[in-house]
Parts: C-alpha cells; sequence; structure tokens
C-alpha cells in the first residue's frame, strides 16, 4: 500500500493561481525594462530587404535588431537548424521573424515596427504538400521539399489482400489545428549580477533554450539562465523557440532588461501547429473480422520548417494500425515543406491524426460485416504478448479491459 | 490609437453639445464591447469618445400606452431579465440571452448593436420582426425611422454624425401574438451567429395567419427582413403544404442573395430549418396564451 | 391541428441521435531509440526537509505535485517536507521536455532513483549515527529512520543533516527503445497507454448542430499518481477532442491563417461539453515509477474518432474530412 | 485626464492616458497582475473583473469609463469556500483562466446560493479554459455553493 501515490494530494501550485498570485512571465515588471515588438513577414515566400533606418529615428526606439545583429549563429530549431533567428534573405511563410524593435514602450515598439520597411521580391509558393512533392514545385528550402519519408513493412500486403473478404479504402484529411492555450507567449529578458544572461519565459523545455539561445548568441551555455515561472498551457506550443532569444540578444547587446507579450494574433502566429494530414487508407479483413491487411500513406504538411516533423510523421506511422494486430502492414508517412505555417508538437504528436482514420475504417468495416464495433475490435486488439506493425513484442496490455468497460454505456 | 479626450456626460442634451462640438471626429462610446476591438485595431480613429453609459435617461424599458420602449443604453442582460416585457417576447430575451458572454451582455447595449449594423446583430432581427422604431435625437431636434429602413450597406446606417440613437419602440404583443427566435452559432456560447432568424406570428383559431413578420441575421449585408417569405404566408392557413411552399420561396430567396458566395448552398439550406425553430417558438407563443411548452 | 402543425415544424423528430466508439493507443517518449534522459537530484537540507531539483517544467499538468508525491512516497516523508526546484536551468538538472507524456515516466524515475540513493546515503548515516550493524533492519518514516525491533532507537533526518550536510543522491533515467530498421521494424517507444472513449451525440438534421449528451473514457494509467488530477486531464483532453472533431481549424488561405483570433478560432466553451464518466484501469507497469505510465496525450486520442463515428450512428453520414460543422453536415444530408 | 474609482475596497484618484482600457489601469499601473489578458477582445474572459456587481472583460473596458465605479479582482476576492473548492476539486491547471473563472463562479453565487449545473455551466460560458475541460471547474462551484449553505438545500 501506498502512502502518497494514489492519493487526491492538492496540486502544489493551485493555492498561488488561484489568489492570482501565480507569475506568468507577463506578469513581471522591471524599473526601466525596454519593450521589444517583432516585424514578421507578410507573404509566404519572398527574398526580401530590410531597412529599419526610419523606425530608428523614431524618439524612444533604442535598436532594431535584424539579423545583422545576432551575435552568434543566425539559426534555431529542435531537430533540424533550419530557423533562422531573423530572416536574412529570404521568408518561408507569413509570420517570419524579420526584425525586433525595442522602445521605451510597447506603443513605441509597435508604432515603429510599421516604419520597418520590407522590400518584398515576391516567389511562387506551394501550400499543397501533395504538389509540394511534385519535381517542379516551387523549393522552400532550396532543396527537394520531401524531407522525411518514413516506411514500415511486415508481411505481404498484395498477397493479403487477395485473401481478404472485405476491403475499405478511404481518404481522410484533418487540417492545422492550433494549440490555443490560453497564455499567449511572453518573456523577459536581463543581465544578472553574476553576468549572466536570465531569459525568463513560458517554454516545454527550459534545458533546450537554453542551448538554442547560447548558440544565438555564441556564449557557453553557463552564461546562460532559464527561468520558467508560471507556464499557462503548453500542448506541445512551446516546443519550439518564439521569442526567447530575440529577447536574449536584445539585453545581451542593450544591457537592460528587455520584455515582449505576444498579442493573441501574434501567438497564433508564432507558434507551431499541428500537421495537417491527408492519410490514404485500405484496410482489409476476412468475412469473421480478422484484420488482414493495412495500406496507408501519410502526408504531413510540415509547413515552413521542419520543428518536430520527423517524430510526427514517425509517430503517425507507428500508431497507424491502430491498436490492432495486423500481419501485413504497409506504410509510408512523408513530411514535406511548404510554404504554410509551421508544424510540430501538438498533444498526441502524430498519433492524434490516425485514429480520424483508422477508427472510421474499423467501423466501416464492422459495419460491412455485420459485426458491433466493440466486437471487431475486441477480435483485433493488442493483448498480452502481441506484436505491433513494427515487430515489438507487448507486455501488460490491459486494453480489452478497457475496451470491454465500453459495453456498459 | 489618437484619442485626445474622452467625454462622460451626464445627461442626454450634453452628450448631444459634445456631439455638435466634435461631430465625424468624435465616437459614441456605450458598452464599447464593440467599439474597443475597432478602436485598437484602427478600423476607427477617433478624436473624442462621448461616453454615453452614465446618462440614465438612455437605460431600462418603459411602457408607453401600446408601445413599449427600450433605452438605447440598455444592457443585453437588463433586457433578458426585464419583467416587463412579457412572455410573448420571448425571442427578443432569447435573442439578448444568445450575445456573446455573460460578460459581453453585461456591457453590451441594445443601441450599440443596432449602430454597429453588424450582419450577425443577435438583438436587432428580433426587433425586425417586431417592426421597431427608432428615435435619432441631434440639437436640432428628433426624428423617427423604421428600424427596417436603418441600415443603409454592411457597417453602414442612416444615422447622421450629429446624431444619437435614443429609444427603440414597438407595439407590445397581445392576444394570439408571439416573437419567436433561433440562432445557429458555431459552438453554445461565445457564438457569432452563422444565421439568426425571428418571426412575428399572429395567428387565429382556425390557423390563419394574420399578421407575419420574419427577420433574419447574417445572410445579407445587414440583418433585414424578409419579405417575400412574409407575403407569401400572410393570410393564408398555416399547414404542411403552405409551410413546405414558403419554406422553398426562403431558401431560393437566400439562394440568390448569396448566389456566387461559397456559403450560398449550405446557408440557404440552413435558413429553412432555422426559420422553421423560430416560426415554432412563436405559434407556440401565440397559441400557448403565451407560454412555451418545452 | 395545432399539434400537426408543431409537428410538421419538426421538433424532436429532426433531432437524431446516435453512440460511437474510438480505441486509440500512444508510446510515450523520444522514441526510436533517440536518448531520452531524465535527470533528478535530491538533497537533505538542513532542516530535514529534502529538495529535489528536476528540470521538469509545469506547464498545468501537474507534473510539480506528481514528483513530489513520488519522492514523498519514496523517502516517506510528508508532502510539506518536499522542496521542488524545477523552474531554474542553473539549478535544476536537464530532466527532458514536459512533452510526449513522457515527464510522470521518464522524469518520475528519475526521482524515484534519486530519492532512493538518497535514502540509501541516509539510512547509511542513520546506522553509523545510531551505532546498528546493518541498514538492514532500519526503517524511513515521517522524516525519521528507526531501528524496526526497537522503535525507540531513532535519529531524525533532522538530527543526520546536522550531523552530515552533504547527504545527496542522484537520479538518471533512460528510456528504452530501438531505433527502427529500413523497414520499421524495431521497439520505437515504451510504454504504450491504451484508452477508449464512447460518446452519444445528437445531431439537428436542420440546422446541422451537434450536441455532445454523454461520454466515457477509459483509460489505461498503470497506477493514477494522483487520481483528480489524471480525471482532470482526462476532462481536458476530451474538450480539445471535440474541438478537434466538430471546430478547430486554423484556416488556411494561400498560407495565411484565416483564423487567428479567439474569435474565428473556436474552441469549445463550458456549455459545449457534457459530464464524462471515468474509468482508470489500474494494471501497474513494471519499469514506470510506482507503475504509473503517461496519460496527457492517450486521453485525447479516442475522442474525436468516437464523435465521428457516433455522428454516423446518428445520421448515416460518414465524414472524412474534419472539423464536422453544421455546414459539412448540412451540405451532406441535402446532397443531389 | 484623472478618474476616480475603488478597486478592491480601496480609493484611486489616478491620471490616466484616454487610450488606456481598465485592464492596463489593473496591470500597469496599479499592479494588480492577477487580471490576464488572453485575446485582447473578449473572446476569452481570462481579463474578467467585477465591476458595480457584474462580471466584464476588463480588455473592453476603457479605463475612463470605470471611473466612479468599484471594482472587484481575484486580488480582492475573500471567498475562501470558492478558492479552496477550486484547489480541492482540481480545478486550477496551467491557472491563466482561474482568476477570472473565480471571479464568474463568485459573482454567480453572490446572487444565486444554490446554482443548477446549468446555471453554473451558463455563468462561466464566457470564460474559455482550454486545459480542464470545464467539468472540475463546475463541480468546484458547485460544491462552494454547497459549503457557503452549510450543505443546506435550498
Amino acid at each position: 500500500m501506498f502512502e502518497f501515490i494514489g492519493k487526491n494530494i492538492k496540486r502544489i501550485d493551485a493555492k498561488d493561481k488561484v489568489e492570482g498570485k501565480a507569475i506568468y512571465p507577463q506578469d513581471i515588471y522591471i524599473e526601466g525594462m525596454l519593450y521589444g515588438f517583432t516585424v514578421r513577414s507578410k507573404f509566404p515566400h519572398a527574398f526580401i530587404k530590410v531597412d529599419v533606418s526610419e523606425a530608428e529615428k523614431v524618439d524612444g526606439v533604442v535598436k532594431v535588431f535584424t539579423y545583422k545583429d545576432v551575435p552568434g549563429k543566425n539559426h534555431h530549431g529542435v531537430v533540424l537548424k533550419d530557423h533562422e533567428v531573423f530572416i536574412s534573405k529570404k521568408v518561408k511563410r507569413i509570420g517570419d521573424p524579420i526584425a525586433f524593435v525595442v522602445a521605451k514602450s510597447k506603443e513605441i515598439a509597435e508604432y515603429a515596427a510599421s516604419l520597418v520597411k520590407v522590400e518584398y521580391d515576391i516567389l511562387p509558393a506551394v501550400f499543397d504538400p501533395e504538389e509540394a512533392m511534385r519535381e517542379n514545385s516551387p523549393k522552400v528550402h532550396d532543396k527537394d521539399n520531401v524531407f522525411y519519408h518514413f516506411k514500415i513493412r511486415k508481411g505481404d500486403v498484395e498477397k493479403a489482400f487477395k485473401e481478404c473478404d472485405v476491403i475499405v479504402e478511404n481518404v481522410y484529411k484533418v487540417p492545422m489545428v492550433d494549440h490555443a492555450f490560453l497564455q499567449p507567449e511572453a518573456g523577459v529578458s536581463y543581465i544578472d549580477e553574476d553576468g549572466k544572461i536570465v531569459v525568463i519565459a513560458s517554454t516545454q523545455y527550459p534545458h533546450f533554450d537554453q542551448e538554442e539561445i547560447a548558440q544565438a548568441l555564441g556564449v557557453s551555455k553557463d552564461l546562460v539562465k532559464v527561468l520558467t515561472p508560471a507556464v499557462g498551457g503548453a500542448f506541445g506550443g512551446r516546443e519550439d523557440i518564439t521569442l526567447q532569444i530575440h529577447l536574449a540578444i536584445a539585453a545581451f547587446t542593450l544591457k537592460r532588461p528587455v520584455k515582449a507579450v505576444y498579442s493573441r494574433e501574434e501567438s497564433f502566429i508564432a507558434h507551431s501547429k499541428r500537421h495537417a494530414m491527408k492519410m490514404y487508407y485500405k484496410t482489409g479483413a476476412t468475412k469473421d473480422g480478422k484484420l488482414l491487411a493495412l495500406e496507408a500513406k501519410i502526408i504531413g504538411d510540415s509547413g515552413a520548417y521542419a520543428s518536430w516533423s520527423m517524430n510526427v510523421l514517425r509517430k503517425a506511422a507507428v500508431h497507424a494500425t491502430g491498436p490492432y494486430v495486423v500481419e501485413n502492414v504497409k506504410i509510408d508517412s512523408f513530411a514535406v515543406y511548404t510554404n504554410n505555417p509551421f508544424t510540430g508538437a501538438m498533444r498526441g504528436f502524430g498519433a492524434t491524426q490516425v485514429p480520424i482514420a483508422y477508427e472510421q475504417q474499423m467501423d466501416i468495416l464492422a459495419r460491412k460485416l455485420g459485426l458491433s464495433p466493440i466486437e471487431i475490435r475486441l477480435k483485433n486488439c493488442f493483448k498480452e504478448g502481441s506484436e505491433t506493425a513494427t515487430g515489438q513484442i507487448l507486455e501488460k496490455v490491459a486494453l480489452e479491459k478497457c475496451i470491454e468497460e465500453l459495453k456498459r454505456f | 490609437m489618437n484619442l485626445k479626450a474622452c467625454y462622460r456626460p451626464l445627461t442626454l442634451k450634453e452628450a448631444l453639445d459634445y456631439l455638435e462640438e466634435y461631430k465625424d471626429k468624435s465616437k459614441i462610446i456605450a458598452g464599447g464591447t464593440d467599439l474597443i476591438i475597432k478602436l485598437r485595431k484602427g478600423n476607427i480613429n477617433p478624436q473624442v469618445l462621448i461616453d454615453i453609459s452614465f446618462i440614465n435617461e438612455l437605460k431600462g424599458v418603459l411602457e408607453v400606452g401600446e408601445y413599449m420602449e427600450i433605452g438605447c443604453g440598455t444592457t443585453f442582460y437588463d433586457l433578458a431579465s426585464c419583467i416587463l416585457l412579457n412572455e410573448r417576447l420571448k425571442g427578443l430575451k432569447d435573442a439578448a440571452r444568445s450575445v456573446g458572454s455573460p460578460q459581453i451582455r453585461n456591457r453590451g447595449t441594445i443601441g450599440g448593436n443596432i449602430c454597429n449594423a453588424s450582419p450577425a446583430a443577435d438583438s436587432v432581427v428580433p426587433l425586425l420582426a417586431l417592426d421597431s422604431i427608432l428615435t435619432l435625437e441631434s440639437k436640432k431636434g428628433k426624428r423617427k425611422i423604421y428600424l427596417k429602413d436603418f441600415f443603409k450597406d454592411k457597417g453602414k446606417t442612416d444615422i447622421r454624425d450629429d446624431e444619437i440613437l435614443t429609444t427603440i419602440k414597438f407595439k407590445t404583443p397581445t392576444k394570439n401574438q408571439g416573437l419567436g427566435f433561433y440562432k445557429l452559432g458555431l459552438r453554445k456560447s461565445l457564438a457569432i451567429s452563422r444565421i439568426s432568424f425571428s418571426v412575428f406570428l399572429e395567428i387565429d383559431d382556425i390557423n390563419r395567419i394574420e399578421i407575419i413578420r420574419v427577420a433574419s441575421g447574417s445572410v445579407g449585408k445587414f440583418p433585414m427582413r424578409e419579405y417575400k417569405i412574409e407575403n407569401y404566408l400572410t393570410g393564408r392557413i398555416l399547414d404542411e403544404d403552405t409551410l413546405n411552399t414558403a419554406l422553398e420561396i426562403l431558401e431560393k430567396d437566400i439562394y440568390e442573395r448569396l448566389n456566387g458566395r461559397n456559403t450560398a448552398r449550405f446557408k440557404s439550406i440552413a435558413a429553412k430549418g432555422v426559420f422553421k425553430k423560430a416560426l415554432l417558438k412563436a405559434l407556440c407563443l401565440a397559441k400557448g396564451g403565451g407560454k412555451i411548452e418545452d | 391541428m395545432y399539434r400537426r402543425i408543431k409537428k410538421v415544424l419538426g421538433g424532436d423528430i429532426l433531432k437524431k441521435r446516435g453512440k460511437g466508439i474510438g480505441v486509440t493507443f500512444y508510446g510515450t517518449g523520444y522514441g526510436n531509440g533517440f536518448p531520452d534522459v531524465s535527470r533528478a537530484y535530491a538533497r537533505l537540507l538542513e532542516d530535514g526537509k529534502v529538495e529535489i531539483l528536476v528540470g521538469a517544467t509545469e506547464v498545468g499538468q501537474g507534473a510539480k505535485t506528481v514528483m513530489v508525491q513520488i519522492a514523498s512516497e519514496t523517502l516517506n516523508i510528508p508532502i510539506e517536507d518536499v522542496i521542488l526546484v524545477n523552474e531554474d536551468t542553473s539549478k535544476a538538472p536537464d530532466a527532458g521536455t514536459a512533452a510526449a507524456s513522457r515527464q510522470t515516466y521518464n522524469s518520475g524515475n528519475a526521482v524515484k532513483i534519486a530519492c532512493e540513493n538518497l535514502k540509501d546515503n541516509i539510512l547509511q548515516e542513520a546506522k553509523k549515527i545510531l551505532n546498528v550493524n546493518s541498514k538492514i533492519g532500519l526503517v524511513c518514516e515521517k522524516g525519521s529512520v528507526y531501528v524496526k525491533t526497537y522503535p525507540s532507537k531513532k535519529v531524525s533526518f533532522k538530527e543526520i543533516a546536522n550531523i552530515n550536510n552533504n547527504l545527496k543522491g542522484e537520479g538518471v533515467f533512460i528510456a528504452h527503445t530501438t531505433q527502427m530498421d529500413e523497414n520499421g521494424q524495431g521497439a520505437p517507444y515504451w510504454p504504450y497507454t491504451f484508452a477508449a472513449c464512447a460518446v452519444e451525440v445528437e445531431v439537428d438534421t436542420e440546422t446541422g448542430e451537434v450536441t455532445i449528451l454523454r461520454a466515457k473514457l477509459v483509460l489505461d494509467v498503470g497506477k493514477a499518481v494522483n487520481p483528480t488530477l489524471v480525471e482532470g486531464q482526462i476532462d481536458g483532453g476530451f474538450a480539445m477532442g471535440v474541438g478537434y472533431a466538430l471546430m478547430e481549424d486554423v484556416g488556411l488561405k494561400d498560407g495565411k491563417m484565416l483564423n487567428s483570433s479567439f474569435e474565428k478560432y473556436i474552441i469549445p466553451t463550458s456549455l459545449d461539453i457534457p459530464n464524462i464518466e471515468k474509468v482508470l484501469i489500474e494494471y501497474p507497469e513494471d519499469t514506470a515509477p510506482y507503475g504509473a505510465k503517461g496519460i496527457g496525450e492517450p486521453v485525447l486520442l479516442p475522442v474525436a474518432p468516437a464523435i465521428l463515428n457516433a455522428i454516423y450512428d446518428a445520421i448515416g453520414v460518414r465524414f472524412y474530412e474534419i472539423p464536422v460543422t453544421c455546414e459539412k453536415i448540412l451540405l451532406q444530408l441535402n446532397k443531389g | 485626464m484623472k478618474i476616480e474609482l475603488n478597486v478592491n475596497g480601496k480609493d484611486y484618484s489616478i491620471e490616466i492616458e484616454e487610450h488606456l482600457r481598465l485592464i492596463d489601469l489593473l496591470r500597469d499601473k496599479l499592479n494588480l497582475t492577477g487580471t490576464k489578458e488572453g485575446c485582447g477582445e473578449g473572446e476569452c474572459g481570462a481579463c474578467t473583473v467585477i465591476m458595480d456587481g457584474r462580471i466584464v472583460n476588463s480588455c473592453l473596458v476603457m479605463a475612463f469609463q470605470a471611473h466612479k465605479s468599484k471594482i472587484i479582482t481575484i486580488e480582492g476576492v475573500e471567498d475562501e469556500d470558492i478558492k479552496n473548492a477550486f484547489i480541492e476539486e482540481g480545478a486550477v491547471q496551467c491557472g491563466f483562466c482561474t482568476p477570472g473563472m473565480i471571479l464568474a463562479a463568485k459573482s454567480l453565487l453572490d446572487k444565486n446560493e444554490n446554482p443548477s449545473e446549468q446555471d453554473i455551466r451558463e455563468a462561466i460560458s464566457g470564460n474559455l479554459c482550454r486545459c480542464t475541460g470545464y467539468n472540475k471547474i463546475v463541480s468546484a462551484i458547485k460544491k462552494a455553493a454547497e459549503i457557503k449553505r452549510g450543505g443546506r438545500n435550498v
């Protein structure tokens, strides 16, 4: 028996939260701090030229940062370093950060941002991943837009489909959606008494941010300290860097505290999205309802940057059969660059999209076979010792129990 | 934002003085639930705000003879909970209750909803079905205008820049009459109307429609009366065939109105369902002695 | 007559009800052999309390509370005696990201190991202080160590800390997964968490409106560290699933998001969500801290498909594209 | 311009800029940062405060409009029953919507000591929450009402 495990211990952060005392980054005010506002791309694909001179003349503007002002590496990214801190030559999506205006007040910063001149030399853009897969499509990163292809091959699907009594084939589509956490991104950066660059931000992974900030500043990791006060929801949307590096560069360069708070709209534009996917599914079963073969092609729209796309499309493929034993499986998943908003982690991470397909396939099959939705699932579901599509042997599987529970609904 | 001054007049006279002085340089603010968003987005850029939310004479509901008169500064919350408005006016209360959220209903006013002239203005639709009359006042005097004639285009009304909408009035429904409202939103609260209908109905003992006024929201540039269906139904006995013909008329009319827009087909179909629900409510109120038996 | 008109006008007969289920699984962690490492330190403080340093972010999911419960359990000390430090990269060690439903499992394991190591060091010190010949007969309870067969022979954590102020424990946990081969064969994730969901919906065939009438969600949790927190995840995941199935889409047009505000990007409100019957199936996972698996993402996965299957059951229309808005429903019902 | 108002029982006479909203006044000038800004357009309710007895979105009230008003923010909520119920029922996750939720709950319970579940859901229907799915917030408010009634059913 446990003393503390399994007990409804009151959340230890709840008291501060119900009293309004929990501190989120936007709640931090430091005497003499400056405010930053981000200038973002208005076009999805274009070469740019930036002129900040008018903005810098505005009374109260301290400095306008562009790629030229990045002390270290002008890049970041959770897997591939394909994001630029500030765009140097080419914007690849609407919302790409171009400049960061730092001023004495947020109103001045926002006003001056409107005076940053960006000249766009518009390029042909691509928004549909399947179009982006074609050879002659516009290239988002000057290379093949398909940057990840993951395969699962198990058994012999061609042969198995011939043995199926029922085959169901459909195409499913899911859109990009947003985490819509309630707290828009906000952060404060300053240099502390030990000379460390402190970044206070709502993030899911402070140690990774620390590394990325240090790289962009060109300093050792130990010189950067990331503090994570209360975080107002994340759901994967705070995996990628948004304002952390901008703030750190500004504070590091100006030696003054700098704060930035995104509006809801900027929050939508700045962070990743859940992958839109197109899922081609073909599922076959015998007349007694046993799944024999499954073939799926899953195309994920990565948008302008890779973020976690490889991992997301891999997870989608691994979960593409659903929690069912299928001996013959052929799955291909692709991550494709487009000039759409970039997609990354969001609750479920690829395993959220595929059930829209595989669970509807199960119901369609059940109906054709005259089985109830519960029956067909119990017949095929993973059990102790089952083998997954990747050949993994499962132990400790409580799935049957879960499904049985649904009989009492 | 380019605001130079904000005023809080306590009387209508005072407010009209400010308005006379600043005219198009100023904007009237009451609840502010729409105006502040426009201000911050830069859609409007007044130098002066005249806040009429402190003027008591513009708030509340009055019974004046056979009319009900609503002050433009009456909030949706006050409207929804007003005991002077009888059950036959449930459609108006339902509309007020369907606006935004409790927070919005506590601030937003009926006058603001009308003057914004948004196609999706929830409370305007039942007021149209009630054939309401607006009173507009300026330093020069008062004038009256039917609500149905008030809207000129999306976001545009007949109000002059020295005028304030002061009251909205309509005849109190009586025996055999009822007002229904239904709104189709994308969720059950904080919903912007995809489409809404209100029906004012007077029906006699043999189900002959004596009077019917139908108004719609979100199927045109502004909330409007649906005359075609009104004309068809007036004087007819409400039975299955009549209803089906009426629905066909409505569907066709709305489809033509929205032709070219990608929502045309959806809205013309949805309009039938939403109209029927509003009609059913109006019918229940008219027939059920002012009560809806849910 | 009146009644017949009412019937013509519809009402409840035009509302169709249907039930649907969704069953899903989810593999925890980065996976595919990627070094998925969580680190934690435990330290005995001067006042006898224990400091846990772990860089697991509290994003609202309850990581702080869960880490403290695991530490309390392992050291058998009250919740108040655990001081958690997770907000500062210069103090707390890297515990990986607060994602992939990995904190309870991965960092929970790291905290548990750190506390076990600290406990071992505390017992070692207590052995000396109490002058006994082995740690074996010693019991850790409520911030003290005593001899099981002779309980009055006892020393508190505070007294131990005053004698040795350098008692620590480190915990490192690396999730075991393999990299898959060119045929996608291997053991890419561990553990897997299962979930099953049933919903009943009502579809208004005249307006296309969908109402979720009731729902049930069954979750394989391994062991619930804190059932209230698990239930909170279920409720939240359910709501997100409702949004995914029925409402949400950023609305892309030529790379531009049309729905980049809360006015246009619609998420469920309190009136869109029913109460949910929740069933937690406890079947402890051997490699997990006290058997507890990650559940933050698994709770979401079966919800949207269950709703889609319920809509089909209600109106006989299959939707291959989400979100299933009133518009899509009406157009499908009026096809041809 | 100058306005006078009472916030959490304290009188203020304060010089403000015309363009200031009530939320800016509370957060930037009075340091009452418990009031959160989630969207700036009245769609999320995170900025909810009680103004003269009714909940409003403080992002949709101009500061000058709050002249002579009585404002209660989360810092001024003395009602421990509601706060405790939120903690005990698990109604708090990320916490960003929590202050607004508590003010909506307080406003409801101030008027209705025995609200139905529907009343409660209506009362918080202007407050978005992305974490909790609302159910535990609803049960917390139900529980707070019970405690206030001393377990009585009215």
